[in-house]
């Protein structure tokens, strides 16, 4: 089951503007791998990650049809 | 769940217009009010025209309404307004506008600063600094 | 010296104006407001309808004049505006209007508050509660 | 010389709106004594005193020409 990607702010600007999806990942670290992979640039930017809205704090399964959000720090306000 | 987000600056006309309709809660006793303001910042020579702001809409409206219902058992308000600018706020315009109100005023003081701090650090949103010269870099918000 | 008295309620009209004409100040990134308003306290079954308020003006706006320069030199504001009614004011208006604007949001929302609870503690002003039945009773500042 | 007497709030109350001038006080606490004896409920209201808008915290000279003014705790705001 492949897992949607989205981003925001300036990861948004590394990933560009679309959303997409992502096959056989089996967990977030394994996602992160193939992003870091595609987007070179990913290494160079902090981030945080959420799975349907959740902000996650280790390796987080994904069994499919999951929202993966990159979020970079907050500057809201 | 409230919408929080408002395309574009916030007008001093709105902030009245919610002022306003609490003339009729007549048990409020106080009101606290944060307005966030767009600033003209100089950086390296270029000066910031406007904030573009997003955010991850969905995600936001939630972490707002669990901040909301937190805030709510923390203190004795009566009520309790926040409104976001998203898109693009000229410098010297408004982004940001909570307005907490209570009985006495300490409640409403305390909340107010409370969420904006909540909203700075917890709200999925960024500001994009515009230039003059059409450049732009991301905002960091201060502690 | 700077009068802070209006006489009457203080409009939604003329807050307004006030954040409008912070526009031009594009050095301002927060602005924290504060607005008192008359409740309809019940007092052993009758309502308050409208505060009546008188001050030793001379003397209040001197007093007005220390506590504003006291706080500019501890806080870096930007600007402070406070007025505050004279003469009657109904249940569900608004008599006291602090408005602490900042480059950085942490001295307006200090400043703000510190304030409010200056003007409360040391402005000689008092309150008349009047009542629906046109009894009244002298105001007590809760701490 | 006759200070000039002025009063706010429930002390106008019982003072009464005039203001008025007293004669041949040398300080504030013989001119309280006048006071108290001319107006009995003042000694139920409380109030503290300033001498030409200054508040004073223990009795003083008044040479005249000065507005003593009868605050009680204030209400404002």
């Amino acid at each position: 089951m492949p897992v949607k990607i989205i981003s925001f702010g300036p990861v948004k600007d590394i990933m560009g503007d679309q959303q997409f999806e992502v096959k056989d990942v089996a967990d977030t670290d394994q996602l992160i791998q193939v992003l870091h992979h595609q987007y070179p640039a990913l290494a160079q930017t902090p981030y945080i990650i959420a799975v349907d809205k959740d902000i996650i704090s280790g390796n987080t399964l994904l069994n499919g049809d999951q929202v993966v959000a990159l979020l970079p720090p907050y500057s809201g306000g | 769940m409230k919408n929080i987000f408002k395309q574009g600056a916030i007008s001093a006309a709105f902030i009245a217009e919610s002022i306003e309709k609490h003339k009729s809660k007549m048990n409020i006793g106080g009101h606290s009010i944060f307005l966030g303001q767009v600033r003209a910042d100089k950086i390296n020579d270029k000066e910031v025209m406007a904030i573009e702001y997003s955010a991850y809409e969905d995600m936001a409206l939630e972490k707002m309404h669990l901040i909301r219902e937190g805030i709510f058992e923390k203190y004795e308000l009566t009520c309790l307004h926040v409104y976001h600018s998203l898109g693009q706020v000229k410098a010297g315009e408004i982004s940001l506008f909570v307005f907490a109100s209570s009985v006495h005023r300490k409640a409403a003081i305390d909340a107010c600063e409370e969420i904006v701090e909540r909203i700075k650090s917890e709200l999925p949103v960024w500001g994009k600094e515009i230039f003059d010269n059409q450049s732009y870099q991301w905002k960091e918000n201060s502690k």
